[in-house]
């Protein structure tokens, strides 16, 4: 104890610096950022999620000196109600030291990254003032995402949640006025929005249920009360998970609420690196791991997280099968694997489930860059055909009917490994990786996932079994279409190789991702004794099960069958340019049920979103008082006569699948468009309403 | 009572006696000024009201009642009149160089102001029925003229009748209200009434709580919840927006401090007699504002109908009240929301009237387009507003909204908290909206540049985040100016 | 012998109700002034009768204080009637709802 | 119950009622009617009407009734304090003092703004 209280003064009280240095950041570009060039405004926002890093690196050390004792570093007290209390006070364990090392590391590389990514991309979307303000949002996503995993308190916990889904859906809607039909970035934004604010009711009513039951949000309060709890009132434990799950179904992209995170590709590329795979999304991930004590108390809701993180990682797995989207390959590869993590850590394998959270940070990071590279490097390919060919293509101006060239179609690649060799060469790495091919990180993290799989759940088991398989195949589907064979449109001829300030953290990433499983191999279990010194704390046993080669023997074999099957459809007999998928041939409807999502987003549309909307205007009938109608004049009759035949008029709007959120909106407001109506402007009207209130409450008070 | 009592009595309401003093003053020096001069009484009535806050301040610490118990100097009456002076200074910083520019430069309205603002101070401190009444008439028939202060323009005409006629029908009923109350007890003080209750001497209980019933549509009225608020909407739009911004806060927050003196002092009894009514209005009022808000194009009904959804969150605590030991966290949770609905709603009235252009224009959502790329810094300030009065971390507005629901929990009204929380995530539909509009259309806004109104955005925005970090010593004080005279 | 209080209580009751529905049913702003003064007057009545009951001055000054108030609401009410008919040569309440929604 | 004092004058009233409403009813009942041009005509005491029967009545004198009203209502405090004046002595004088000058602040501004004249 005394080594505490002397260490807090020390390096710990650098704490809060991880959270203000980014904000400084934000700050200072927000403030000067539109004087300075944009080398400058990158440079400054790399250099203070460097910073941050350093920090979180040397709180790290500091922690490891004193072997891993958690320290609560006090900031300010923020709000006293009577006995309660929430302060600001920053929790720095292992679990939390090991989030702020991905978030601040990988960020920073992706912040370097998107120095040359954004130069270029703001050219190419044509309004270069946005770069700043790019800079702007990734600092303030580090200084929340930081806000999230340091905070001591459910409540701290709630506000970077909130922040970083902010800042998501900021960057989701980055380039607001593209997409399709110009208004395509905005809709995706709305869907996540408004999908995640599903998951945060889920979140919201846990912390209440929280509350409620402990009457405190601090973590080390609740997890000293829960074993208390649960022995008397269990189904409170169990409320309060099951809530938090839906919360995390939504920030983690999970079965029933993942339909947000393809769509959330619409951000800029680094954006899905950062945001949409390596961090925000296993922010679900940590939340159940951080919450581990209130968990175990409960094995019931553990099976349905573990159940809900397996059926995600097979489902997803098989849609990204059909994908062509390069960008989407890898999305529905994210909410698949993010899959793997949620089953591992509802299993209770919390180790491994942030193990493959790292690995994962690494690897997917490293494929959404270069994807990015090659988005980019077709891009200027695209541009140079486009001018060479400039001066014979005035003649013809056939070019508003040509369907818009679209650099992230697959099947406009092909044969781009010999034009950029760096970033295929990175891309094998990320791909065999996320395969799971052995000595790879991917291999051991997925592997003791695996592992614990098939001794606590046999199901999960299975589904992930099957999940890796998939993986392997569409992984190997992707370099193949992409990289390999010949190219299937000028652009691809023509694409150049992306400048240094990407490749650089590319590699840099590679080799982390080539060198991750070295954190956590099966003997030492480094990575495992370092979180176990958090659980530890709250008497959670955490064993280690020995290395099983059986299951490290399927899964290798798996994922060597996959790449090899991936072979012999894309590889061998490489794709041509219009050529049909071959899988389409061979699978029928099931490939069409893969490229079509399982048809989930329509069958959402007609669960929920209509029934809503249908729901919206038979209430709106009835809450639009026909007393009104009768009471006053024509213009109210006329208008009632109106909103009728228009609700008979209500067309059935499918096929808008990807309005979902429109949807949500819509029926909203047409709720409030009938309500607006009783506001009918006339003043004895307004006192009827007074008068009738009057009335209800005095008569509430006599005869009641 | 004797001279010497009457002149000490006086000096215990100082703030008040003096503000009335100098708004009478400034009556006569009103009729002095030629017609394009008025504007000097701006500054003039800034300079009473600054005065009268450091007049305020003076007394904190004191607790007496003056003129045989009429009114109270405690706590809570100086926290109140501390928070109505700053309203109505802002008032008159939103107003200065709108009024000029929109040709309304009357020297009413700063007199009508002050005379507004002074029955708002004895409404925080009124300890008697009598004065209750007198204070709601007082800060209301000023109201009612400056709602009207655009005229001959029909809009503003018609706002101002509107209200002065709900007004008076309203106040009907608050009277009868005191009559029945005064029939049931025999006295029009406070504390007597209390004593009354206590004694169980009571003429007849019913009677007694159907006063207190009327008194709630009186008072409920004045704050705007379901379904006393129908005036509200057409009353913001149509009055001059300088006179609406100071309207929505003075009016609400003093229709607050006397439910609050009234209901939850007075007649505790009623309070949790009347729990479920109340309990329905707030969810009712929550339910309505915010949803009806969404059909909302013009930003000033847009912001009508955000108060009324603020004054069922307000209302809450109303409900929560009754539970025991909740008391003065209740109280509390109202005074901190009632400072942060205020800045938040002064803010977004500072941009309303940067944007607002003769004849009613510039009100339009449209008209926000672009708002971001041409003038960031005000566009970043509303956005703040709106984060704001969604209640979404880090301002004052989340903090806020975290009070109230917590002590709505512990009150143990869960479904009222739900319904709450529920609808505040419906409110980020509209005031995202704005955002939306400010940030991802383009348009060329036009902005009239005002260092008053600038200074007022930029103060309440940047107070309402970094206020956010001192949440802890501001509750504080709310629950000290409470616990004082509680 | 004195007429009980519960019958000037039910007259003043059944006076405000008067009042009351007056302002709801008739158009003219002028006559929904005075359903309104006739509402306060209503009250004052059982103000005074109250005080009767009880011997108190407090109920009386009340009366007297709702009498000014009444005076000054009526005087801002007029003066309102007045811009509006210099405005719309009408004063149908009915008219006015330019302002809804 | 009503108290027996009253008893002949609620007798009275429901007679007088009942007889004028009697007389009304018959009349109309068997009454002959014939209208011409001058039974139709207002009474206004023999004399021939001019111009229609509500006549607009000019705003200037809706202002100074509200003038009228304020005034003359706030006499109203002047009455209690006059019956007292003795007992209160000075300290009633200056209560008294201080609402007279606040009564002639507003005079004062409604005499400068003009409200007092007719035209």
């Amino acid at each position: 104890m005394l080594s505490e209280t002397a260490t807090v003064g020390g390096i710990f009280s650098l704490a809060p610096l991880v959270v203000f240095i980014p904000l400084a950041g934000m700050i200072f570009n927000m403030l000067f950022g539109g004087r300075l060039s944009q080398k400058l405004v990158g440079g400054i926002a790399s250099a203070a999620s460097g910073l941050t890093f350093v920090i979180a690196v040397l709180l790290g050390v500091a922690l490891y000196n004193q072997h891993g004792e958690p320290v609560v570093v006090p900031f300010l007290e923020w709000i006293h109600i009577g006995a309660f209390q929430v302060d600001w006070a920053f929790r720095v364990d292992t679990l939390s030291v090991t989030m702020m090392l991905v978030v601040a590391g990988v960020g920073t590389l992706i912040h370097v990254y998107s120095v040359g990514y954004m130069h270029e991309d703001v050219i190419h979307q044509g309004d270069p003032s946005r770069f700043r303000r790019f800079f702007v949002f990734m600092n303030l996503f580090i200084a929340m995402m930081m806000i999230l995993v340091i905070g001591d308190s459910y409540l701290m916990l709630f506000v970077g949640w909130e922040g970083v889904g902010l800042c998501s859906y900021l960057l989701i809607g980055f380039w607001y006025e593209k997409g399709e039909n110009g208004i395509g970035n905005a809709i995706a934004g709305n869907k996540a929005f408004i999908v995640n604010r599903i998951g945060d009711v889920g979140m919201l009513l846990a912390m209440f249920t929280l509350f409620w039951v402990f009457g405190t949000l601090t973590f080390d309060e609740v997890f000293e009360l829960a074993p208390e709890i649960a022995a008397t009132t269990p189904a409170y434990i169990g409320l309060i998970t099951l809530f938090m799950l839906v919360g995390v179904t939504g920030k983690s992209a999970q079965i029933p609420l993942y339909v947000w995170l393809p769509d959330a590709m619409a951000g800029p590329t680094p954006v899905s690196a950062l945001i949409h795979a390596a961090t925000m999304v296993t922010a679900g991930v940590y939340l159940i791991a951080r919450s581990a004590p209130l968990y175990t108390l409960v094995p019931e809701s553990q099976n349905v997280v573990a159940l809900v993180g397996g059926l995600t990682a097979f489902f997803a797995a098989t849609i990204a099968v059909g994908q062509n989207d390069i960008k989407k390959v890898l999305a529905y590869s994210t909410v698949s694997q993010l899959g793997f993590m949620v089953a591992a850590v509802g299993m209770g394998a919390f180790v491994a489930g942030m193990f493959h959270l790292v690995s994962h940070a690494f690897f997917k990071a490293l494929l959404f860059l270069a994807s990015g590279s090659v988005i980019q490097g077709m891009e200027r390919g695209h541009h140079l055909e486009h001018h060479a060919h400039e001066h014979d293509l005035k003649p013809r101006k056939k070019k508003s009917k040509e369907p818009p060239f679209d650099p992230q179609d697959m099947r406009n690649m092909g044969g781009l490994a010999g034009r950029m060799r760096t970033t295929y060469w990175v891309y094998i790495v990320g791909a065999l990786a996320l395969a799971g091919i052995p000595p790879l990180s991917g291999f051991f993290s997925k592997d003791e996932i695996l592992l614990e799989a098939s001794h606590l759940n046999t199901t999960v088991y299975i589904l992930l079994t099957i999940a890796a398989f998939f993986t392997a195949f569409y992984m190997g589907r992707q370099v193949w279409m992409v990289f390999l064979g010949q190219p299937r449109s000028a652009a691809a001829e023509k694409a150049e190789e992306s400048p240094a300030v990407m490749t650089l953290p590319l590699i840099i990433l590679a080799v982390l991702a080539f060198f991750g499983g070295l954190l956590n191999l099966p003997g030492p279990h480094t990575f495992g004794h370092w979180l176990e010194y958090t659980f530890e704390a709250f008497h959670l046993e955490m064993e280690t099960l020995p290395f099983s080669l059986p299951v490290a023997l399927i899964s290798t074999l798996l994922a060597v069958v996959g790449i090899l099957l991936a072979w012999m459809f894309y590889g061998r007999q490489p794709l041509e340019k219009g050529q049909e998928d071959p899988l389409r041939g061979i699978l029928g409807w099931i490939f069409t049920g893969m490229q079509r999502k399982w048809w989930v987003d329509e069958i959402y549309h007609f669960l929920f979103v209509n029934p809503y909307i249908q729901l919206s205007h038979v209430f709106a009938e009835y809450v639009d008082w026909r007393f009104w109608h009768d009471w006053f004049h024509e213009v109210v009759l006329a208008g009632s006569f109106n909103q009728f035949a228009r609700f008979l008029n209500f067309r059935i709007d499918a096929g808008i699948i990807d309005r979902i959120a429109n949807g949500l909106g819509n029926g909203t407001q047409q709720i409030a468009g009938q309500m607006r109506q009783i506001q009918t402007g006339y003043v004895r009207n307004y006192a009827l309403s007074l008068f009738l209130g009057v009335v209800l409450i005095v008569g509430y008070i006599l005869l009641r | 009572m004797s001279i010497q009592e009457f002149l000490r009595d006086l000096t215990y309401l100082l703030p008040f006696t003096y503000l009335v003093s100098w708004a009478a003053v400034l009556l006569i020096v009103d009729l002095f000024l030629p017609d394009d001069r008025k504007g000097l009484l701006a500054p003039l009535a800034a300079l009473g009201m600054a005065v009268g806050i450091g007049l305020s301040i003076l007394q904190v610490g004191q607790q007496q009642a003056a003129f045989n118990g009429l009114a109270m100097v405690d706590g809570f009456s100086i926290f109140m009149n501390v928070l109505f002076l700053g309203i109505g200074l802002v008032g008159v910083a939103l107003a200065y160089d709108y009024l000029k520019r929109m040709g309304l430069e009357r020297g009413e309205y700063y007199i009508l102001l002050v005379f507004s603002i002074t029955g708002m101070m004895l409404m925080g401190s009124a300890n008697d029925l009598i004065m209750v009444f007198l204070a709601l008439e007082l800060l209301s028939i000023p109201l009612y003229v400056l709602s009207g202060l655009a005229r001959p323009q029909q809009a503003s005409e018609e706002a101002g009748i509107k209200y002065f006629l709900m007004g008076a029908f309203a106040s009907g009923f608050v009277v009868f209200g005191i009559a029945l109350i005064f029939g049931m007890t025999g006295t029009t003080s406070i504390p007597g009434i209390v004593s009354t209750v206590s004694s169980g001497t009571l003429l007849n209980p019913l009677i007694f709580t159907v006063g207190g019933g009327l008194m709630l549509v009186g008072l409920g009225f004045k704050v705007a919840v379901v379904p006393f608020h129908m005036w509200t909407p057409d009353v913001y739009e149509g009055a001059p927006s300088a006179v609406t911004a100071f309207m929505s806060n003075g009016a609400k927050a003093a229709g607050f401090a006397a439910l609050i003196r009234v209901l939850v002092v007075a007649l505790p009894s009623i309070a949790t007699d009347l729990t479920p009514v109340i309990w329905i209005i707030a969810a009712l009022t929550m339910i309505l504002g915010n949803v009806v808000a969404i059909a909302q194009r013009n930003i000033k009904r847009l912001l009508a109908y955000s108060s009324i959804a603020h004054a069922g969150y307000i209302l809450m605590v109303l409900v929560a009240y009754g539970s025991a030991g909740l008391a003065a966290q209740a109280v509390a949770a109202a005074l901190f929301y009632l400072v942060a609905y205020t800045l938040t709603n002064f803010g977004a009235w500072a941009v309303v009237i940067a944007l607002e252009k003769k004849e009613g224009r510039g009100l339009m959502l449209e008209d926000y387009s672009g708002l971001g790329n041409r003038h960031m810094g005000l566009a970043v300030a509303m956005t703040i507003f709106m984060l704001s009065f969604t209640g979404v971390p880090p301002t004052l507005g989340f903090v806020g909204k975290f009070y109230l629901f917590n002590v709505v929990i512990e009150g143990g009204y869960i479904w009222l908290a739900l319904i709450g929380v529920l609808t505040s995530l419906v409110s980020a539909y509209y005031y995202l909206r704005v955002v939306v509009y400010m940030f991802m259309r383009d348009g060329e806004p036009e902005v009239r540049r005002d260092v008053w109104v600038n200074l007022t955005a930029g103060v309440t925005a940047a107070g309402l985040v970094a206020l956010t970090i001192f949440a802890a010593p501001l509750f504080d004080w709310a629950t000290r100016a409470v616990l004082a005279g509680f | 012998m004195m007429v009980p209080i519960n019958y000037f209580v039910a007259l003043s009751g059944i006076l405000f109700i008067l009042g009351a529905v007056g302002v709801l049913v008739r158009r003219n702003l002028i006559v929904m002034f005075m359903s309104v003064e006739l509402m306060l007057n209503a009250a004052n009545l059982a103000f005074v009768a109250y005080a009767r009951h009880y011997l108190s001055m407090d109920g009386q000054v009340f009366v007297f204080f709702v009498i000014a108030v009444a005076a000054a609401e009526v005087a801002v009410g007029l003066s309102m009637v007045i811009a509006i008919f210099r405005t719309r040569q009408n004063i149908n309440v009915d008219d006015l709802n330019s302002l809804k929604g | 119950m009503i108290p027996n004092e009253y008893l002949p004058i609620a007798v009275l009233f429901i007679l007088a009622t009942g007889l004028a409403a009697l007389v009304i009813i018959l009349g109309h009942a068997f009454g002959p009617r014939r209208p011409t041009a001058r039974k139709l005509m207002p009474y206004e005491s023999g004399m021939t009407p001019i111009g229609p029967g509500t006549r607009r009545i000019r705003v200037a004198f809706y202002m100074i009734a509200v003038d009228f009203i304020l005034f003359d209502i706030e006499v109203v405090f002047f009455l209690p304090w006059a019956v007292y004046a003795r007992e209160l002595s000075y300290y009633g004088l200056l209560v008294i003092g201080i609402f007279t000058v606040l009564l002639l602040v507003g005079f004062i501004y409604a005499w400068k703004k003009g409200a007092l004249e007719w035209e």
